[in-house]
């Protein structure tokens, strides 16, 4: 029978698609959350994880950008 | 075809050649078979074109042998000696054996040749382009193509041959390299003298070569004498001379003797002073000047860079064409001065004096050319005459009413009627009377190779014609010689080149393009030809060369 | 990565009409009224038919002949006359047509006087000159986010004048290092000079054979802008002649003598040159003068 | 929760022209001012074929036209040929001798003849006999148009110093899609496509603004051609002449009164019988593409149009003191001081991916700061430094790295044959998201999945059968 599962696809080129299946290995969110690993562009993973998710790309995307503008203020 | 007068080496009956019967002769520098009757060869190979030779293979009925040359054709001949194959084997193996002992000894000389030919050809395309044009073709043969065509080539051959070969010194580090060899038994260490490291010895030490003919064969055995050098403080830097018992001590005075008769008469350089033994005070370094120490070490020291550096400023006189030692001391002297004082770029250039140009007659370069009065000034295009003068009024009331807008009876939108405007498109459009003329870009689209084509036509067509005019006028019979053999590779070109060419030409556009595309081509060959057959029935010329296109 | 700032292309176009040979046309009648009325008329509506190409685009229309030479447009006497647009055009067109009517008509009028009027020769040289001021004034008021592309059409009918040689030449030359492209209409007849002009400026020089389809011809070759021309077949060049003429016998030479020292040029050989007085000393005894004494004879 | 945001599309004359239908077109072109608009609009290729066929009343036949243009742009002919006969500006005809060419729209050939020579239909708008006694200077008539314009950008901004503005704007902006009412509060607030528009330039913002009016039209009861034909001789009145609104239709009336809100015309009493166009108005026929730079050339219309100056160090210095432009520059940087006629700010990358999070793509960030450069920078281009620029770019281009969809996972099918068949049937039902035959896996989207599995229901069901 045909196996139906809900969930997010994910397209990204292949350097972010690795970086995600290290983190689905660590266990960095909490636990596994690819569900398939379809092809070199190409994931699906469960739908409850796509906010961890998205936030730890965001601050890693904070983490390597250094601020460019040097503000005396604060 | 000079007969097999040269030393035969192998004579070899009973070889055929395609069908026919023959003796096949091995000479000192060629390979030649002649069939029976015959005094001339029919087929004659130089050893040095003789690329290769190959023999049938062991089952073959027929017992066989391949000569391959360099420009790649090929002859075979057959063995069919009557008394049995074991025979006609024997016959092909001594044949095999002595080209095989010959070939190698012309090969290098050939090869070498080659070889510089196929570099240069390598070196410069263009000439590689021309040989592929001209020699291929065979337009003209290959020696005439390296004789006179091929310049730069000939040019590098003379430069080769009259610069006088700079004989190849001896490394410095020469002493250095003779590696000690321990013998593993009792620990002594041996060094392995090679002829060479010998020859390099004698070479840099003249007096230890004269003391090694005295006393080697006699006094003491070869080992013994080197020994003793390699031991004896002559070889050292310190070299004291005093020290008698030491067999070289004798070849340091030597050294000496030449030391001093160099200093006098070799070198005649103001500059340069040999003899001063002692540093050359550094005023920075501030060691005091008036207090001398002659450090023995430091003499000898810098005795032995006098004596290197004269051995170098003669070597350098030998390479210069040891120009003549007698020329008189003073005027090279001030030369010398004279060049290390003064710097030309400090000279102060004084000006040329300006001649204040003066003109007189200004308007000659305000006015241009009078324009030619037009001839048909009368009449313009459409018939009615201009000159005619209009009165004033009629000309003021045209102008007025023009200028209120036309007035009632003028309708605005009859400036231009779809009629004019129609002609006008029909002129104006691709065909139209305006649009003749050569269109800017309607050039002939050739194919790109057809026009890489069409230059490499031009280049040869030029190197020929080139030599061609080259001979003019024909004076001496090698010219005249020259020029018909120029009249025969152009004509040999034309059927070679030109005309297969018009025929890809033609394919590709009209035969009428073509024409005017070759049109110059064929203009530089027909003033050729006509020049030459002018002269040719001027005088009679020996060869009678017909001449057709 | 980061998208060039492209700026608006406003062209301008500055036509230079000789009036000269007005009269000349005006004694030809043409469909119920003078060729010279048809050519004013096409004028005026290539004119407007430039400005219809675009909201920004600029024209100026500048008269000459024999006496003056004076802005038709934009009008510089000022004073905003009313015009009456005809049915359905469009308000700056109607300005446009009355404006050169207007002024036109004075200049050809107040030079009426005199009526030897076509013998001296035209003031184009000074119209062109005055035609590039504008354009120069023109380039510096326009605000930086436009970027001009301006070029000249001169439409004559009379021959070159000798006399304005050196000032045509300083116009084209001028023009061409403002790089601003003239291109020439002729009618009547050829002008060695204007070819000269398009093609050192790299403009077109078109001679028309018929005055009655003036206006299609200006619409079809000189309404494209310079940048568009190399996409659509124009008449081929033509060929120009560039020989210089002999200062002696002001004849066009292919080969002649150049005086070393004021670059003057002579069709014969002569020992001293008659602009600045050198004399050329030759230290081989000269060939020529027994030619030139032959041909001296001949002329 | 899709990020994927659309960009706001806003047609130029030409592809508005495209979407009206074949009659509209040929009575639209019965107006002069259409004519000549819609012809300045063509690029400069097929304007010159129009020009040298405009005084042939007849066909031309397509093989000489096709001859005018060189060899190597033969594309540009077919772009041209297609444009204007979708613009029904020409029409192809078969000419005697059975060749085909081409003839030019008469109607439009008149009009646009008429146009430059006169004769073709009267233009509507017609200055009043009468001068007017208090005539309206240019400044006056600009501060007017801006002012109106303005409200309505502050009102979407959300910032209320300015008085309300009539229902018609809010149910444009409404329909528009710029603003949408949230079932909670009765305030509207501004949309993603919102923030789009309020970065576009003064006059594209007008035109589509427009555009969004037009289609609301009909439903208003005004015909589309009769305000089309007007707002193009507005486009091409002179500013500074008033125009009288006698001979006017009641339609046009309605018209007029909504354009005087929006700013585009001045009149100072209803019932004043004539009325100023405005700058606004000028610049209408040249829609989005050329105009974004046609306001910066309008000198002083509004003060903004230069005012942001931005240094290499990301700082930006914006010499405004309207609330409207403090609002537009604190969309994508940080406010660092406010002084009474310059706020300075910078641009980090927090403030870029706030405002990218908005739906503001990173070309119309570049864009709008180009656009309303002071006249200062304009001295040395690039008038924006270009590490600015790419800066931008880049920003944008490292939050795409990931496109979630959310979709529904098919894998481990028994046959092939099942698979390529539920995958047509996805691929026909457009819910296919992604899949590989090899894998024997697809994604359908969340919306598709029902009609997938009930697809797949019947036919697993008379299949299994």
């Amino acid at each position: 029978m045909v196996n139906v599962t809900k969930g997010i696809l994910v397209e990204c080129d292949a350097a972010m698609k690795q970086l995600l299946l290290h983190l689905d290995e660590t266990h960095a969110l909490g636990n596994k959350f690819i569900v398939q690993d379809l092809d070199e562009t190409h994931l699906f993973i469960a739908p409850e994880y796509l906010e961890v998710l998205q936030t730890r790309i965001d601050d890693l995307m904070d983490r390597i950008s250094f601020p460019l503008a040097e503000r005396e203020t604060d | 075809m000079t007969s097999s007068s040269e030393s035969i080496l192998l004579l070899v009956p009973h070889v055929k050649l395609k069908k026919n019967e023959g003796e096949l002769y091995l000479m000192s520098e060629r390979l030649g078979w002649m069939v029976g009757n015959k005094d001339s060869f029919n087929v004659s190979h130089k050893y040095s074109d003789i690329k290769t030779q190959k023999i049938s293979p062991e089952g073959k009925p027929k017992v066989q042998l391949q000569v391959c040359l360099h420009d790649g054709s090929a002859t075979t001949f057959q063995f069919v000696n009557p008394s049995g194959q074991a025979e006609q084997m024997a016959d092909r193996d001594k044949v095999k054996d002595l080209l095989q002992l010959m070939l190698p000894k012309f090969k290098r000389m050939v090869n070498k040749d080659l070889e510089e030919k196929k570099l240069f050809l390598s070196e410069n395309p263009q000439y590689r382009q021309l040989y592929m044009d001209l020699v291929k073709s065979n337009v003209i043969s290959a020696e005439e193509f390296w004789s006179d065509h091929a310049t730069q080539f000939i040019k590098q051959q003379q430069e080769t041959k009259n610069a006088t070969q700079q004989d190849v010194g001896i490394s410095a580090s020469f002493l250095a390299d003779i590696k000690p060899q321990t013998d593993g038994c009792n620990g002594g260490v041996r060094y392995l003298l090679t002829s060479d490291v010998m020859a390099s010895i004698f070479r840099t030490y003249p007096s230890v070569k004269q003391k090694h003919l005295k006393c080697v064969p006699n006094k003491m055995t070869e080992e013994e004498f080197w020994k003793k050098f390699f031991s004896s403080h002559y070889l050292h830097r310190d070299k004291n001379i005093n020290d008698t018992k030491d067999l070289f001590t004798d070849c340091g005075k030597q050294d000496e003797q030449v030391l001093k008769q160099d200093l006098t008469t070799a070198i005649n350089d103001p500059l340069l002073d040999l003899t001063a033994l002692n540093d050359i005070e550094d005023e920075t370094s501030g060691t005091p000047s008036n207090a001398k120490i002659n450090n023995i070490a430091h003499q000898n020291m810098i005795r032995r860079f006098n004596q290197h550096s004269i051995l170098v400023l003669k070597a350098s006189e030998q390479a210069a064409g040891a120009e003549p030692a007698t020329v008189e001391a003073a005027p090279p002297k001030r030369m010398r001065l004279q060049e290390a004082l003064t710097y030309d770029d400090l000279e102060s250039n004084e000006s040329n004096p300006t001649v204040q140009l003066n003109l007189c007659r200004i308007e000659r370069y305000l006015n241009g050319p009078p324009t030619t009065v037009p001839s048909h000034a009368g009449v313009n295009k459409n018939g009615s005459s201009t000159g005619q003068a209009i009165d004033p009024n009629t000309f003021k009331s045209i102008l007025g009413r023009w200028m209120r807008g036309g007035g009632d009876r003028y309708n605005p939108l009859d400036v231009l009627s779809s009629a004019t405007a129609v002609t006008v498109l029909g002129e104006l459009s691709i065909g139209g009377s305006l649009m003749r003329g050569p269109q800017p870009n309607s050039a002939i689209h050739l194919t790109s190779e057809l026009q890489k084509e069409l230059k490499e036509l031009y280049v040869s067509l030029s190197e020929i014609l080139k030599h061609f005019w080259a001979a003019f006028p024909p004076s001496t019979p090698e010219l005249v010689q020259k020029t018909n053999r120029m009249i025969d590779a152009l004509h040999k070109f034309n059927q070679a080149k030109l005309t297969p060419y018009e025929q890809k030409l033609i394919q590709a556009s009209t035969s009428s393009e073509a024409e005017n595309i070759l049109r110059p081509l064929r203009f530089q060959l027909q003033a050729a030809i006509r020049k030459h057959s002018q002269l040719s029935e001027r005088r009679p010329l020996p060869r009678t060369a017909v001449s057709s296109m | 990565m980061e998208d060039k700032e492209e700026r608006i292309e406003t062209s301008l176009v500055a036509i230079v009409i000789d009036a000269t040979p007005a009269k000349k046309f005006a004694s030809q009648p043409l469909d119920g009224s003078s060729m010279m009325n048809r050519i004013f008329d096409s004028l005026i509506a290539f004119g407007n038919a430039h400005l219809m190409q675009a909201s920004h685009n600029k024209l100026a229309i500048i008269a000459c002949n024999s006496k003056s030479t004076k802005f038709l447009y934009p009008s510089m006497d000022g004073n905003s006359r009313s015009y009456q647009n005809r049915p359905g055009q469009y308000d700056m067109f109607a300005k446009v047509d009355s404006d050169v009517r207007h002024g036109l008509g004075e200049l050809i009028l107040n030079d009426l006087t005199d009526n030897d009027s076509t013998k001296s020769d035209s003031l184009l040289g000074g119209a062109m000159a005055r035609a590039l001021c504008y354009i120069h004034r023109v380039q510096r008021e326009l605000s930086l986010s436009h970027q001009l592309k301006p070029r000249v059409l001169v439409v004559s009918g009379s021959c070159d004048s000798a006399l304005q040689y050196m000032t045509f030449m300083n116009v084209f030359f001028t023009a061409q290092k403002e790089n601003v492209v003239i291109d020439c209409c002729m009618m009547d007849t050829d002008s060695g000079l204007l070819q000269q002009g398009c093609d050192i400026t790299g403009g077109q020089y078109l001679h028309i054979p018929s005055v009655a389809g003036l206006l299609e011809y200006l619409l079809w070759v000189f309404l494209p802008s310079p940048s568009c021309r190399s996409k659509i077949v124009l008449p081929p060049p033509t060929k120009v002649d560039y020989r210089a003429a002999c200062f002696c016998h002001h004849k066009l030479v292919d080969i002649g003598w150049v005086c070393s020292v004021c670059l003057s040029i002579f069709c014969k050989f002569s020992i001293m040159c008659t602009t600045c007085n050198t004399e050329f000393k030759l230290n081989r005894p000269a060939i020529v003068p027994a030619k030139s004494k032959k041909r001296a004879r001949i002329e | 929760m899709s990020v994927q945001q659309r960009t706001l599309d806003c047609k130029d004359l030409h592809e508005y022209l495209k979407t009206l239908s074949a009659t509209v077109l040929d009575r639209l072109y019965n107006h002069p001012a259409t004519c000549l608009a819609v012809f300045r609009e063509l690029p400069e290729l097929s304007r010159l074929y129009i020009m040298r066929i405009l005084f042939v009343d007849q066909a031309v036949p397509k093989a000489i036209m096709g001859s005018w243009v060189s060899p190597n742009s033969a594309k540009e002919l077919e772009d041209i040929v297609k444009l204007l006969t979708e613009l029904r500006l020409w029409q192809e005809v078969e000419m005697q001798g059975g060749l085909k060419g081409w003839l030019l729209n008469p109607t439009f050939r008149r009009n646009l003849k008429g146009a430059l020579l006169g004769g073709g239909n009267e233009w509507s708008m017609k200055p009043p006999t009468d001068a007017d006694p208090k005539a309206r200077g240019i400044a006056i008539l600009d501060e007017y148009a801006m002012g109106r314009w303005e409200c309505v950008l502050h009102f979407m901004v959300g910032s209320h110093q300015h008085e309300v503005i009539s229902s018609d704007a809010l149910q444009i902006l409404q329909h528009a899609g710029l603003m949408k009412k949230e079932p909670g509060e009765n305030q509207l607030t501004i949309t993603r496509d919102g923030f789009q528009f309020l970065l576009m330039d003064t006059s594209a913002q007008v035109w589509y603004f427009l555009l969004q009016y037009l289609d609301t039209a009909t439903a208003r009861g005004l015909d589309l051609i009769d305000c089309l034909g007007f707002l193009f001789q507005l486009s091409f009145s002179t500013l500074g002449q008033d125009y009288s609104t006698d001979s006017m239709s009641d339609g046009l009336q309605k018209f007029l009164q909504h354009l005087r809100e929006f700013g585009l015309v001045y009149q100072r009493k209803r019932k004043d019988g004539r009325f100023y166009p405005t700058r606004l108005a000028l610049d209408i026929a040249s829609g989005p593409k050329k105009s974004m730079l046609n306001t910066m050339a309008a000198t002083s219309l509004n003060q903004s149009s230069g005012y942001i100056v931005v240094e290499t160090n990301y700082r930006v210095y914006a010499y405004t003191d309207s609330s409207l432009q403090v609002a537009l520059i604190a969309l994508f940087c940080e406010l660092m001081y406010r002084f009474p006629n310059l706020v300075v700010g910078i641009i980090t990358r927090e403030s870029v991916r706030q405002a990218l999070r908005s739906g503001i793509t990173a070309d119309q960030i570049v864009s709008f700061l180009r656009q309303h450069a002071h006249p200062e920078c304009y001295k040395e281009p690039p008038v924006l430094p270009s590490t600015i620029a790419d800066q931008i770019k880049l920003w944008a281009i490292e939050r795409d790295r990931f496109v979630y969809k959310e979709g529904v996972l098919y894998n481990q099918f028994d046959s092939q044959a099942d698979f390529e068949i539920l995958k047509n049937y996805a691929q026909e039902r457009g819910v296919l998201v992604w899949h590989t035959t090899h894998g024997r896996k697809m994604v359908v989207t969340k919306e598709g999945h029902e009609e997938v599995r009930k697809f797949w229901k019947r036919h697993s069901r008379n299949g299994s059968m």
